[in-house]
């Protein structure tokens, strides 16, 4: 789950890393106000769940408060990659003598979380592991020692000469990794992590990404989660995995690998599929009513493939679910219905009764839905 | 032979007494693996599915000399789980549980590592060497036994191809799941090198999806060290950068982790790839000949 | 270091460990108020460094404030094993429906913490190993892992069958094991932990020991050390070990085993050390001279024996610091003399300038020290 | 022959900038020990007693191919500082430092056991093969090649009893200063392997004091595993309970510990036990015959 950067600087804050003064505002008279108060120079940041704001104009400056109205009024409710900016951060503007980057990410590959500094700061630091990786330094940190001093003082050597400054950053290092491990954070970045003339070091922009399967133990956090539409929503209130994409084809299926492989072959045989959808373990008619409702609601689909592999999940209580829906639901589009496995003459039965049939092959139910698809009648 | 699992696989079932827990005792009894005791706090002294069910991991294991265990441990208190198996002495963990949070896995494998145990999972279908020892929740019944070695990330992904694969008449020596988060603790790496030595293991599918570089350095490893023919694939082709595919390891992101990627470094490797999972047993098939 | 009762149900308590409430006090007077704002039938407990106050009479019941300040006059000032009282702590009486032993320790041997559990409770944990082992049981936490839930309902499900007092235990292990690690504590134990009949579970006891290699980082709890005379604060503060004794031999060596095998030596030889003393690694006339003092302070000490091999430990550093302790602290015993190692011509030099010799055997220079013990003369 | 420090070793000294590092360091090299390198944050790039001083050990050991270091660091920086040596591939680290809390102890315990590398220390003198290496801080000229090993808790009494040994012909294949803190990376059972392995050691002495049991276990394990003579002692007869004598694990506490009792498991063991200091080399002597 991504949370936004005045989010992310509150956390910061609260465990001790150094960060501008600033408030978050969603109206232009608001952050007028905070201007105000701040009594100072401010910059005015759109908050939005997306990269490149900076580029795309979401980031303006503001000498006075009414300066600084002015140009939220002009952020907010502007579009950045299709996502509409709701709030902005206004913080007062702090000046810059170098700029570095101090970042913490899960190492898939270590298997252990790994720190990144680079005195490349400022920019998209997957662009300068490409063009330039001997700019990026990293330690591996030890989940049993946490980082140790020896660890911080190698990265902030790699940042600043100043024995000084270098003292703050490994003090910051610090404060970041204690951030990642205990808000369990997938990522948790400094970029731009700043130096200023007067020689203190400030995180400019914050960024955190937090683990998903952390969140049962911080409320506080998943209370955070914004940007969802109903639809994702409910899919993730009923345990399914919901993506929703461009195509025509809307698939329900057991399993994400299976689910991928589904969108791939609808691809292969030349469909687009209009969703990822994975109904998960165990199985439900009320999940199957709940997928059947969101892929349903998306004006794109012209078919729905249901690909059901039968393990756990019970290819009986699939087809109750799907008989279900198309008596509450008022489905305007036709279904194609693959399953096979734990139950399944079980599950023809009850298709039968409601007219329905299914086949046990994948490739076949991908073509059919296909077909119905580009004929889009039901 | 096999890898990992067989007919002298003892195994306890953590969380045995829960709904699923005794649910996939029981299969896995019928099946015909040794399931030699259960282990749910309290419960000590019960019996379950007709099982001997103790207090604690390390209790059930001395009684009864288990080297494995399952758990059916609701995600809160499966890392927990993990652990305790480990302390208890169990060498092979199999963790089916979804939704562990990161930093509890990064924990459990650093300490796997320095105990040298083994945790496959978590968030898998589990492991089954056909005919001989099943310790996951699979669909027993479409699995046959053979010399086809099946490797995969995914579950119901791994029993369509298994399927396939059966009804082509190429049985399975070992299939076995790894897990869809972006750690784990068995990669494909680990399970290629016991395939690489098992006599029973012939050929081997390798099933991969989008997230992390597991894939491509899988592929590097094969190069260099496998001498049986392998065949790949890798769902995810067609899946947005950023987006989480239902696993919480099956993201691409920063340009990393995409299926043509692994596709790519799979086919530099000498590895047969199959475009779509029906042409994978044909591909077996032909490189088995 | 020990701290009292009162100071580690503090530290129990901020961990939110049950404690019953009490304060300490230093005066009848202020037992009796502490005795009326509980409201309450109190325990009046002596508070002193040392093991067995119960049945020296250090605790006694008041019902009544009145009788909280009677009972409190009798316990202070009281003298247990030599050491008088000087504070009491005043707590609630607490209805005891059953007790049993909860502690952590550091085992040398495994090498990392053990906790320890018994339904033996109220009684010495070390009578309970040497006579009944079977009732203590034993859990050893990884330090990279901490406390497990599983290792805690381990050891709450050896004291308790109900499973609601069963999940108090565990949390209060959980909080024991934060305690011990956090505070870097060497012990941390509760003797009682009881059980109400309203079935809730209290550490009527407490007691902690430190880490003296911990203290560096625990500021707040070195200001708790207390019961140190003049001389063992000076030894400390000087970076000495001290620790006194009762015979006539006062000791003065470099490093803890030689110092100790010194001690052996004396008495083995038919004599008695007056003390222990390490004047430890790096020498320097100030601590020869810190060192001369408490040992002199001693009025039974009868001859001095300085026992000195030269490593790091320089011989002239020790002969310079032993000629400057004769001019400036009054010494009315007689001083001998083994030095050997680095530097050791030079400082014969040194003692030769001032009339003083020195032998190059350990054993030699024992002997000549008791004789001069015996004789009494300078 | 020897144990763990001979010609071979490369040793790399941490804090050798500092007073004592640099003092220190150069009583090594003088000795004939091959310190090839330094490590000081911040000092990168000079020279220190003849030696290039490195920032980090990391660099340090990639330039030099270092396996050994030896840590004159404060007590507040002197867990690090070994951590910092194994993380970088340091084999062997001896922690000279005293005063550095147990519970960093015990973490380094648990990497040191999880890498199988060795910490000898902390609290300690260090490691002296005479003739060969000396990795330490014990004065040099003391000490002559010979067939004794020598094992010890503490520091200045193991230069006596080394002292003695020199001077009656006994010389030293070895001997080593595992250190008086309660936790140590190294003790007596741990080198008592490595001396009955060694074949030019043909004697052992082992200096034992009050507190812990590591001198019973020892003798337990003498009795079973050591084929060669062993003389023993004991500090800390006369030492009073509950009261630390100097050394963080010289305490006799809950009646165990004392000198009593592992003077009485040594002789139970088959141990030479001298009764004074002075009397051990010439039961080295009797019993070399």
């Amino acid at each position: 789950m991504n949370i936004h950067e005045y989010q992310a600087k509150e956390i910061f804050a609260r465990y001790g890393i150094p960060v501008p003064p600033g408030k978050v505002a969603a109206s232009p008279a608001e952050a007028g106000k905070i201007a105000r108060d701040l009594g100072k120079p401010v910059v005015v940041k759109a908050q939005v769940h997306v990269g490149g704001r900076g580029k795309a104009g979401g980031i303006k400056f503001g000498k006075t408060p009414e300066e600084a109205e002015k140009v939220a009024g002009q952020v907010l409710g502007m579009s950045i990659k299709g996502l509409t900016v709701k709030k902005v951060l206004v913080t007062t503007s702090v000046e810059v003598a170098s700029e570095s980057y101090l970042g913490l990410v899960t190492d898939r590959k270590a298997k252990r979380p790994v720190f990144m500094a680079s005195p490349a700061g400022g920019v998209d630091i997957e662009e300068v592991a490409r063009t330039t990786p001997e700019k990026i330094f990293k330690m591996h940190v030890d989940p049993c020692t946490g980082l140790l001093p020896y660890q911080a003082r190698f990265l902030a050597g790699r940042l600043e000469k100043d024995p000084k400054l270098q003292s703050q950053i490994a003090s910051i290092a610090h404060k970041l990794w204690k951030v990642f491990w205990e808000t369990d954070c997938s990522l948790a970045e400094i970029n731009p992590l700043v130096k200023t003339p007067q020689g203190e070091v400030i995180a400019l922009d914050a960024k955190i990404n937090l683990d998903d399967n952390g969140l049962f133990r911080h409320a506080e956090l998943e209370a955070l989660r914004e940007g969802e539409n109903e639809h994702e929503k409910a899919a993730r209130e009923m345990g399914l995995s919901y993506v929703k994409l461009d195509g025509s084809v809307g698939c329900c299926v057991n399993g994400a690998g299976l689910a991928m492989a589904t969108m791939d072959l609808i691809k292969h045989y030349g469909g687009e599929p209009a969703n990822f959808l994975d109904i998960g373990g165990s199985s439900s008619p009320d999940k199957v009513l709940t997928a059947m409702r969101i892929i349903c609601s998306d004006p794109g689909v012209k078919a729905v493939f249901f690909n059901i592999f039968g393990g756990i999940t019970r290819c009986d209580d699939v087809a109750s679910g799907i008989v279900r829906a198309l008596k509450e639901i008022n489905i305007k589009v036709p279904i194609v219905i693959r399953l096979t496995g734990t139950n399944e003459e079980k599950a023809r039965e009850i298709l039968r009764s409601a007219n329905l049939t299914a086949t046990a092959l994948m490739d076949e139910g991908v073509r059919q839905a296909l077909q119905m698809a580009k004929g889009g009648v039901n | 032979m096999s890898i990992l699992v067989d007919e002298k696989t003892k195994v306890i079932v953590q969380g045995i007494t829960g709904r699923d827990g005794s649910f996939h005792a029981k299969t896995m009894i019928d099946y015909g693996t040794k399931v030699v005791a259960g282990a749910t706090p309290g419960k000590g002294g019960t019996e379950c599915v007709g099982v001997p069910v103790f207090d604690s991991v390390r209790e059930a294991r001395e009684a009864t000399g288990a080297n494995a265990s399952i758990a059916y441990v609701p995600y809160s208190f499966a890392a927990d789980a993990v652990h305790e198996a480990f302390d208890a002495g169990v060498e092979l963990v199999v963790c089916i549980t979804e939704g562990i949070p990161t930093s509890e896995v990064v924990k459990i494998y650093s300490k796997m590592k320095s105990l040298g145990v083994r945790m496959i999972g978590p968030n898998c279908p589990g492991i089954i060497s056909p005919g001989k020892c099943k310790v996951g929740i699979m669909p027993a019944q479409i699995h046959t036994r053979g010399n086809v070695g099946v490797v995969s990330r995914s579950g119901t992904l791994t029993y369509e191809v298994v399927n396939q694969l059966t009804k082509a008449g190429l049985g399975q020596s070992t299939c076995i799941g790894i897990g869809g988060d972006p750690i784990i603790g068995t990669n494909f790496i680990d399970t290629l090198k016991l395939f690489q030595a098992d006599p029973e293991t012939k050929a081997i599918v390798l099933i991969g999806e989008i997230g992390g570089t597991d894939e491509e350095e899988a592929a590097e490893f094969i190069k260099s060290e496998i001498r049986k023919p392998v065949v790949g694939f890798v769902a995810g082709q067609t899946a947005p950068p950023g987006k989480r595919m239902g696993h919480a390891g099956a993201i691409v992101s920063g340009g990393t982790g995409t299926a043509a990627e692994k596709i790519a470094a799979f086919k530099k490797s000498g590895i047969a790839v199959a475009d779509i999972p029906s042409q994978i047993s044909g591909l077996v098939a032909s490189l088995m000949k």
